[in-house]
């Protein structure tokens, strides 16, 4: 019997031994590196934000200005999702939705999507996707220059007939062999620009902003309910 | 003169490998000609490059390795490699896909394994898997749209400089979605009377489809009826496929129905003469058959939920990774004992 | 009618009878010379009791039965032994046995023969013994003891006879024409069968390309309960294990014999045999043989004797040399080839075919396996030929083994149909012999490893005692002083002991000069080679005997260090010797010559150990400084 | 930060040692000795006992390869022992090592009776106690136990013990493998190789007589 | 065993028992994360710092470890240098840890790693071990490297793409693209292709190898005696 | 339930450790040249994997988290591994030498396989709850025994082939797994998880 207890004393005693040194190491590592860590932990979440919206364009912290956004079931981005706010002094530059378009080729695509006050689109990017390399996979901008084309489209200057690619009679361009995808794209930046004009009282009341006079403007610039495009 | 000394038997049956391979690529033909009144010239230009380039291959990697050339080349295979893969790509396929499927079957998955009999997976099916994965855009929308349906029908040269000219696509007038990539995508959010009015549906199942996958059906009651493959591996894959569609219901709303799956893609080319490939098939009745049934199944399973449109091509590689296992435990039971012996010789132990 | 089963497999290669069963069978005639195996059966080789010189009348014992399982030779005609040697036997190896060789006189004079027509008032037993002493085997191809089969163990009842009538194999007829024309002895030998085991059922077998046969078969066998029963013509029904099934509708168990389901299966010709050697007293020396192939003028069946040279048969059946390319001995499908034509016929041989080119052309090269499964869909036996063949060719023997390998009946109906013409029969043989020579070889390491431990086991305990003995005599020997009147008594002991030793030595002295005596004229002869032998050893005498045949000849010179080894060893075997000579001288021993020379050897065997050192040390200076602490080393 | 990394170590140190203390426990608790895996090595050798390996027998080195001797070490075995050890082991099999002599063709040791002096040297040498013999009468091996080591052809004075190679006869002889074609390089078959590939066991010989 | 020179474990880290192409350890950091040059850098680099420390440490501990906590001590080493290399490149190349996921932690199961601690460095001084660790971890990294630029290229028809993410925006530009309209070969990037890549890095090895071999041989006679090393069985030859 | 499936469907199949996600490889190369040691490897890691993923789960979810010590994950959980490695190797060869023989050489091995850390790490990725990381980790197990034995009993088909000198052994075994790898690339999609 004592040889047991000596085996599982000196088992632990030494294991505990290299705990301590191990322990000791990474914890101090771990001190030394948290916040530096925790910065470009922030910073790379924030890299795509910051491309549709760049640092230069506002100089709130963005990343911690969010509002809420009310029934947003439609743009299917988790259960109550936010929009990151950006302004310029006290000047709304624009704010970012996150969208997830579900009938891409093959699971979900997650996409940003850039919006100025008066609904004019800032840009859009793609934070992840499943779609085929070489195929769909082009909504990336490592891979084309796709998305760029959605700058500066808004339901205004867009009727709702021409948010379709062009093989559907729409405006935006597809890819050789892949229309599926695009089509999904550009159908949930137009669902998000809807939800927006829909939902416009809420949001400007948590942005802060008077009501009336983006409300005339967007008012006027949809003035007619252009149908739902046809997929 | 001295007598001949050899092991007995002294008689054989004269049917060489080299006539079997030759009676596989007769039995095609109806095959190819079907491809070529439905979808043009396409499938024979493939087919005669592909081949060129399987013996070439073939020839130039067996230089490599030392082996007899001519003895090997006059086996037939290479040129059974090639007639299948230029079956099986698509008809406007630049002539740089047809190339690296090619070589791909005959130098990596075939001659890297010690060449023919040794390859574990089928040969051509790596090819066209290989390119598939590698080449997405040239290898779903070269796919040629039925004769009648062509605007401003190509003929037999302007598909070969379209091939040559090693463009990714080819023109669009002459290309269409094949029936099954269109049921895909629609099913679900469509019903299945508003897919079919596309016209490569036609008026049957699929148009052009159903006859090309019938006269490879006939090819493969050729083979069948010489007994250069068994009834096992067609009537299991087909088998698997016809339970699998039956098990999920024949609601063309849901899922694609059991006449298309039957007739448009590679259905009966893959049941007749690429799931048949002796060399990477199972070897016992019952294998052949649990290595079908398989196949079938996989082909449903990825049509239906999977990514790729037509799952012949690994639904075969899935199934030949599995052959050597299966064959383990499917050894037929011999004469004279009570039951098969299955699984591995145990270990004396000493 | 008979009810048939089937079994799995088979195939239907060309039958090519006709053209030896156009003709009556025909007596080949006595040849020149006889060249009879001492082993044609299964088991033991036959003792041989004749010498050369001997004269021996036909049908006299020329070989009797050894000393296990067999059955005797006997003189198919009479003549004189000319010699008893080594001859090439039909074998697939090509290899020489031990055989008889028989000069006919032509006289064909018969030894006494004892007919028996009344058997059944004899004992089975003593009917048995007849049957083995008539020499007779199996003539259905395998050549087992008919004598011994024919009496199955008391737990195996057979109940069914079978008479294997079936003669699958295309090209040979033999069988065929003994039923067309020894019908009736056919039917007699199947009756002394039938009465020695009484079965419940006999069944003759045949296939239904033999129509005349089958006509004569019914009309011998009209009254009797025989069940004739034609089969449908398929290669290999004629298999032990096929007909059964065919018959029975059972199969043999895998390792057992068919008496083990209570069925036996006897050749036809066996049948005749018994008949002969039973009423009519006469053994197993001739039998009914075709000949055929296309370089034969006149193929056909022969009455040939035991012993006769193919060169003879061919003769007969007017072989045209130029054109034979082949000549296979059994049929197609399972004989082997025969290197020349001087090989004898013997009991077990049913057929000679002697192939044209064209006939038997050479199988196309091997090419590879493409798992086609032809070769599983012809099997009889439903084996997988194919995975056989890879786990063979790839010596997986173990693999091989468990896939059945042991039950393939080596028919080749796979190699016949194989696209790729791999010669897998051959494969098969290659791994069963393999196999069988492997469990030998285990068994005799299974041996060896109990001997070498037991041995051990007994060093160990030797040694125990020895460290006791002597812990025994230090504690003695301390006694001794105290106690010194033990003195006596020990050297008592020793006087006993001398005197064993001088008793023991004599003895051997006896039997020595016994032997010296008698090898006397031989001796001269022997020292001859010996001295030879040490003169051819003489310049690599520096190394021992046995590192001699190991290192190439081309080998470097071996380290200083192994010649000092080598030297200290000559060195102690030689003083070793030089003691022992003393003794000897002493003891005036027998072996003082022998002793001599080995010390001679010795003295040689130092001296050379000694110049290759210096040799080497001599080399080895100047290539390289290091040597000199090995020198210094060994220059005492 | 310091009560950060406190508690880190605390952590760490509390599973470790806990741990530590299972592991000693089960190493007490459910100690073995022994090792199947020697007769099972020891079942593959070929029992020669010739001490070629370097070892005195084969258990020895059935112990020795238990404990990462290289398996190539037995002459006698040859590739086939090599093969089964390496397979039993699941290492690679390697070419036999030289340094231990080559393996050869079965063999037995035979004693020129009229030249043996009687000396038992060589009855003490065999390793299977296959020679028999009293002092000064002549020895005989007794072939079927011989394991062919040769270790009694050194000790004897008067070198009368010879090594014979065993020849196979007409009933030790098995079919040889067919001759393959395909390793022959760069060259067409010819009508003639036709033969030679399914030719039986004297290939050399016949494909002599046939070319 | 007998301790090895340093030469040779210098040629055994970098060639010939190289941990990727011969002993073929430490593939799941190896094919996973090859598919460019830059991704195969930064964790070939990782892992060659952690494989110098935990040999290094593990030659410095070797003498005063319990049979029993052998495994889990050495392991629980590599550990803390492992999660220190991932902290490190979190707080300075965090774009790469990124990208390199989970299989930077993964690194503390690189078969490599442990086996090089079990069999090398506890048996021998640490300065052996350092550099048994040097040469096993730049010989990795050198087959991580390889394999990365071979994939990169025939992927995606570039080299040394994005090399700013380790190097900084100096290597911005790095990016080569040595055939113009190259059409992707996708294969290459995906698992197939960084499995038959490596066979085939392997299979080029052994090619090498079976040259130079036959090169020494036809150099060489050959000078072992045959049978030299033989013992006896039975007592001494007295 | 169906969920469950899901994740045995995706874990086995469609993201199968080994082929797709690259984890557990050199077990995979390491120990499939002969089938009966693929099986009594798969045997091992399915055992070592459900249990270690579930261990390190619980240590993670009830130590690690609430001391607010996450960064101490990857040596908490291979020490975890380590010590279920060891102590079951322990266990086995007393109680049961016949699975010893046929688990023993394979079980230390497991500590170094990529895949049970994977699992612990990917547990936490992918927030997975108590009966998901049991699930997960028997999926992967299972995943991986599937394709290590399949490999196993094609490695011993392609050691009787004549394959080219220079790719024997790893080569072509590394050529066979990419292969495997392209087929299983037909599964992408079947489940999007
Ligand atoms: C393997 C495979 C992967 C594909 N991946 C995508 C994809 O990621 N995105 C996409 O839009 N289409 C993809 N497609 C193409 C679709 O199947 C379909 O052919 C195409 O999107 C329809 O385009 P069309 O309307 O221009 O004919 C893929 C097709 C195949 C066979
Ligand atoms: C090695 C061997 C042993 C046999 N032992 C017996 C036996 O003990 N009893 C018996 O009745 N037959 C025995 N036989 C005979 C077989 O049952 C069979 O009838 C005989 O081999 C002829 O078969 P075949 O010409 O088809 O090869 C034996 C045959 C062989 C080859
Ligand atoms: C493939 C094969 C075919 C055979 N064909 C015949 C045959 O046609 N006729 C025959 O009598 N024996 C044939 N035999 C031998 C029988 O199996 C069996 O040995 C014989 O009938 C037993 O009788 P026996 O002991 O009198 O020779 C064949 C054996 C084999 C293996
Ligand atoms: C019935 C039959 C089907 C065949 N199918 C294929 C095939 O699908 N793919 C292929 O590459 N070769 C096929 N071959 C040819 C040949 O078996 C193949 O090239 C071998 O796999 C090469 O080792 C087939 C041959 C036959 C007899
Ligand atoms: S018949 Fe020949 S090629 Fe066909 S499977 Fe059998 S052995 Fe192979
Ligand atoms: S020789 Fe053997 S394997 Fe071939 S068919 Fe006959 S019984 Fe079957
Ligand atoms: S070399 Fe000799 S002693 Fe050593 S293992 Fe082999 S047979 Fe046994
Ligand atoms: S060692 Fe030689 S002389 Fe001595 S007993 Fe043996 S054989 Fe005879
Ligand atoms: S590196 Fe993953 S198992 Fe070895």
């Amino acid at each position: 019997m004592a040889t047991m207890a000596q085996s599982i004393s000196r088992s632990a005693i030494g294991l505990g031994l290299f705990a301590v040194i191990t322990g000791g190491t990474i914890a101090l590592t771990q001190a030394v590196t948290k916040e530096r860590i925790a910065e470009q932990a922030a910073r790379a979440e924030a890299a795509a934000l910051f491309e549709i919206i760049p640092e230069s364009a506002h100089n709130n912290d963005m990343l911690n200005d969010t509002i809420s956004l009310p029934d947003a079931a439609v743009l299917n981005s988790g259960e109550t999702p936010s929009a990151w706010v950006a302004r310029q002094q006290s000047d709304l530059v624009g704010f970012i939705i996150p969208v997830t378009a579900t009938d891409g080729y093959s699971g979900d695509i997650n996409l940003l999507v850039g919006i100025t006050p008066s609904g004019e689109l800032l840009g859009v990017r793609v934070t992840g996707h499943h779609e085929t390399p070489g195929l769909g996979d082009r909504i990336d901008t490592g891979k084309s220059d796709w998305v760029y084309q959605f700058n500066g489209h808004s339901l205004a200057n867009t009727p709702g007939k021409q948010w379709n690619v062009k093989k559907n009679g729409g405006e935006f361009d597809q890819f050789t062999g892949a229309t599926i995808t695009p089509r999904a794209v550009v159908k949930a930046v137009h669902k998000t620009l809807v939800y927006v004009r829909e939902h416009q009282a809420e949001i400007r009341q948590s942005l802060g902003l008077p009501l009336d006079r983006g409300n005339r403007k967007q008012r006027s610039a949809v003035a007619s309910h252009l149908p739902e495009p046809e997929h | 003169m001295a007598l001949v000394q050899q092991s007995s038997p002294h008689a054989h049956r004269a049917r060489p490998t080299a006539r079997v391979m030759l009676w596989v690529i007769i039995a095609a033909v109806p095959g190819l000609l079907a491809q070529t009144v439905f979808f043009g010239w396409g499938n024979l230009i493939n087919v005669v490059w592909c081949i060129a380039l399987a013996l070439a291959t073939e020839a130039a990697i067996l230089k490599w390795r030392s082996k007899p050339v001519g003895f090997f080349l006059k086996d037939n295979t290479a040129a059974v490699t090639g007639l299948l893969l230029g079956l099986s790509l698509p008809q406007f396929a630049p002539w740089w896909v047809s190339a690296v499927a090619v070589f791909s079957a005959i130098v990596v998955a075939k001659q890297l394994y010690g060449g023919l009999g040794s390859n574990p997976f089928n040969p051509a099916m790596v090819g066209y898997a290989l390119v598939l994965i590698s080449f997405p855009l040239a290898m779903t929308t070269n796919w040629a749209a039925p004769v009648g349906l062509w605007q401003d029908a190509p003929g037999f040269g302007e598909t070969l400089s379209t091939i040559a000219s090693g463009q990714q696509t080819a023109v669009d007038g002459w290309t269409m979605a094949t029936p099954l990539d269109e049921y895909k995508h629609k099913v679900g959010s469509h019903t299945a009377a508003e897919i079919t009015v596309h016209p490569t549906f036609g008026s049957f199942v699929a148009r052009g489809w159903e006859w090309v996958n019938a006269a490879f059906l006939a090819g493969g009651l050729v083979l069948l009826a010489l007994r250069i493959i068994s009834w096992h591996i067609p009537v299991g894959f087909l088998g698997g496929l016809v339970a699998m569609s039956l098990l999920f219901g024949t609601n063309a709303d849901q899922y694609a129905p059991l006449s298309l799956h039957l007739l448009a893609g590679g259905t009966m080319l893959g049941a007749f003469f690429i799931a048949t490939d002796p060399v990477s098939a199972a070897t016992s009745h019952q294998g052949k058959l649990i290595y079908a049934v398989g196949i079938g199944a996989l082909v449903y399973l990825i049509r239906s939920w999977g990514n790729y449109p037509d799952a012949v091509a690994f639904s075969v590689l899935l199934m030949n990774f599995a052959v050597p296992f299966i064959d383990y435990y499917t050894p037929p039971r011999t004469y004279g004992h009570h039951k098969a012996r299955r699984g591995l010789p145990t270990r004396k132990q000493g | 009618m008979t009810q048939l089963w089937s079994f799995g497999g088979g195939v239907h290669p060309p039958e090519n009878k006709s053209q030896s069963s156009s003709r009556p069978i025909r007596p080949a005639g006595l040849p020149a010379k006889l060249i009879l195996p001492l082993q044609q059966h299964i088991g033991e080789p036959a003792r041989c009791i004749v010498e050369p010189g001997q004269k021996v009348l036909k049908g006299e014992v020329i070989a009797q039965v050894g000393n296990g399982m067999g059955v005797p030779v006997h003189a198919p005609t009479s003549g004189i032994v000319e010699r008893i040697s080594l001859e090439p036997v039909p074998h697939p190896s090509g290899m020489s046995d031990t055989c008889v060789v028989l000069i006919p006189d032509g006289e064909e004079r018969w030894c006494e023969l004892v007919p028996q027509p009344e058997y059944r008032k004899l004992e089975r037993v003593q009917v048995l013994a007849l049957i083995r002493q008539a020499g007779i085997v199996g003539l259905g191809g395998a050549g087992f003891p008919t004598n011994i089969k024919l009496r199955p163990s008391v737990d195996r009842k057979v109940d069914t006879l079978i008479l294997n009538g079936a003669e699958c194999e295309p090209y040979i007829t033999a069988d065929d024409m003994t039923m067309r024309e020894k019908a009736d002895q056919m039917m007699a030998g199947l009756r002394i069968m039938a009465w020695l085991l009484r079965p419940a059922r006999v069944v003759i077998g045949i296939e239904e390309n033999k129509p005349e046969a089958i006509a004569a078969l019914r009309q011998a066998a009209e009254g009797s309960k025989t069940e004739i029963a034609v089969i449908p013509t398929i290669y290999p029904s004629g298999g032990e294990k096929q007909l059964i099934q065919i018959l029975t509708g059972q199969e043999v168990p895998s390792g057992g014999i068919p008496a083990d389901i209570g069925v036996m299966c006897q050749n036809i010709g066996t049948a005749v045999a018994v008949a002969d050697a039973i009423l009519q007293g006469k053994p197993l020396i001739s039998r009914v043989m075709t000949a055929t192939g296309e370089a034969l003028a006149e193929p056909g069946n022969f009455e040939v004797l035991v012993g006769t040279p193919a060169r003879h048969l061919l003769t007969c059946a007017g072989v045209d040399k130029q054109r034979m390319s082949r000549l296979v001995l059994g049929g197609p499908m399972m004989g082997y080839t025969l290197p020349n034509t001087d090989i004898p016929l013997i009991k077990t041989s049913n057929c000679v075919i002697a192939a044209s080119a064209s006939e038997l052309p050479a199988p196309a090269p091997e090419q590879p396996c493409i798992r086609c499964g032809q070769c599983a869909e012809a099997c009889p036996m439903e084996l997988l030929p194919q995975q056989l063949f890879w786990h063979a060719k790839a010596t997986e023997f173990d693999k091989a083994e468990h896939l059945n390998l042991f039950d393939c009946i080596e028919c080749g109906a796979c190699s016949y149909v194989c696209p790729s013409s791999i010669p897998l029969v051959q494969y098969y043989r290659f791994a069963k012999g393999e196999i069988r020579l492997q469990r030998a070889e285990q068994q005799k390491s299974d041996r060896a490893r109990v001997r070498f431990e037991a041995r051990q086991q007994r060093l160990d305990r030797e040694q125990q005692e020895k460290d006791q003995r002597r812990k025994d005599r230090a504690l003695a020997a301390a006694k001794a002083q105290e106690q010194k009147t033990a003195d006596a008594q020990t050297r008592v002991q020793d006087g006993t002991v001398t005197d064993e030793r001088a008793g023991k030595s004599a003895l051997v002295e006896q039997a020595l000069a016994r032997k010296r005596a008698k090898a006397a004229g031989a001796s001269a002869e022997r020292t001859e080679p010996s001295t030879q032998l040490s003169e051819e050893a003489a310049p690599s005498e520096t190394f021992t005997p046995e590192h001699a045949d190991k290192i190439p000849a081309a080998e470097t010179a071996p380290s200083i260090e192994e010649l000092e080894q080598q030297l200290t060893q000559a060195q102690t075997k030689l003083e070793k010797m030089q003691s022992m000579l003393e003794d000897a001288h002493s003891g005036q021993a027998p072996n003082v010559d022998k002793l001599e020379r080995a010390v001679d050897k010795n003295i040689e065997r130092v001296r050379h150990a000694q110049r290759a050192i210096d040799d080497a040390q001599q080399q080895a200076v100047p290539a390289n400084g290091n040597a000199e602490p090995a020198l210094s080393r060994t220059n005492y | 930060m310091w009560t950060n990394i406190i508690i880190a170590i605390a952590v760490l140190l509390g599973l470790a040692a806990v741990f530590g203390a299972l592991l000693g426990f089960a190493a007490e608790r459910f100690k073995v000795e022994g090792n199947p895996l020697v007769d099972q090595i020891d079942a593959l050798l070929p029992q020669t006992q010739c001490g070629q390996c370097g070892f005195p027998g084969c258990r020895p080195y059935a112990e020795a390869i238990n404990n990462g001797e290289a398996i190539n070490k037995c002459p006698p075995g040859g590739e086939a022992t090599i093969n089964a050890l390496a397979d039993l082991l699941d290492v690679e099999p390697q070419p036999l090592d030289a340094e231990h002599g080559a393996a050869q063709a079965k063999r037995v040791a035979v004693i020129r009776e009229d030249e043996c002096i009687g000396c038992t040297k060589c009855i003490q040498a065999c390793p299977v106690d296959a020679i028999l013999g009293a002092a000064k009468h002549m020895h005989t091996v007794i072939e079927s136990e011989c394991t062919g080591c040769d270790l009694c052809v050194e000790p004897c004075p008067v070198d009368c013990i010879d090594m014979i190679v065993i020849e196979p006869d007409i009933r030790s002889w098995i079919w040889a493998p067919p001759v393959v074609l395909d390793k022959a390089p760069n060259e067409e078959p010819s009508a003639t190789d036709a033969r030679v590939i399914a030719t039986d066991s004297q290939a050399e010989t016949r494909e002599a007589s046939l070319l | 065993m007998a301790t090895k020179t340093s030469r040779e474990i210098i040629r055994d880290g970098l060639w010939s028992n190289n941990p990727a192409l011969v002993q073929v350890l430490g593939l799941c950091p190896l094919l996973a994360v090859t598919s460019t040059v830059v991704n195969a850098l930064g964790l070939g680099l990782a892992t060659l710092l952690v494989l110098m420390g935990s040999n290094l440490a593990v030659s410095l501990i070797r003498n005063f470890v319990n049979e029993s906590v052998r495994l889990p001590a050495f392991v629980m080493i590599i550990a803390s240098f492992v999660t220190c290399a991932e902290l490190l490149m979190q707080a300075y190349t965090y774009e790469l840890y990124q990208i390199l996921g989970i299989f930077i932690p993964l690194i503390v199961t690189n078969c490599a790693i442990l086996g090089r601690a079990d069999a090398f460095a506890s048996r021998n001084p640490p300065g052996l071990a350092l550099l048994d660790g040097a040469m096993m971890g730049l010989g990795f990294l050198a087959v991580l490297v390889v394999l990365g630029a071979m994939r990169e290229l025939i992927g995606q028809g570039t080299l040394f793409a994005d090399m700013h993410l380790l190097l900084g925006p100096v290597a911005a530009e790095w990016t080569l693209r040595p055939f113009a309209d190259y059409p992707n070969m996708l294969f290459m990037m995906l698992p197939p292709g960084a499995f038959m890549g490596l066979g085939l890095l392997i299979a080029l090895k052994n090619v090498i190898d079976s040259r130079i071999e036959e090169k020494r041989k036809a150099a060489q006679v050959e000078t072992v005696s045959a049978g030299s090393k033989r013992v006896r069985v039975t007592g001494s030859l007295s | 339930m169906s969920e469950y499936l899901l994740i045995l469907v995706s874990t086995i199949l469609v993201n199968n450790f080994v082929l797709v996600q690259f984890l557990g490889l050199c077990p995979f190369m390491g120990v499939s040249s002969k089938l009966e040691t693929a099986m009594g490897m798969s045997l091992a890691t399915t055992f070592v994997l459900t249990l270690s993923s579930v261990c390190s789960y619980l240590a993670y979810t009830y130590l690690l988290e609430p001391l607010n010590l996450a960064f101490l994950k990857t040596i908490t959980f291979i020490l975890v591994i380590a010590v279920v490695v060891q102590f079951t190797e322990m266990v086995v060869r007393k109680t049961s030498p016949l699975l010893y023989r046929v688990l023993g050489i394979f079980l230390p091995l497991i500590t170094t396989n990529c895949a049970v850390l994977g699992v612990a790490l990917l547990n936490l990725n992918r927030n997975n709850n108590f009966v998901e990381s049991l699930l997960y980790g028997f999926g992967a197990a299972l995943g991986f025994s599937l394709v290590l034995i399949f490999f196993a009993a094609m490695r011993e088909r392609i050691a009787v082939s004549d394959v080219p000198v220079a790719f024997r052994g790893a080569a072509i075994g590394m050529v066979t797994a990419g292969l495997m790898a392209l087929a299983f690339l037909g599964f992408t999609g079947l489940v999007s998880v």
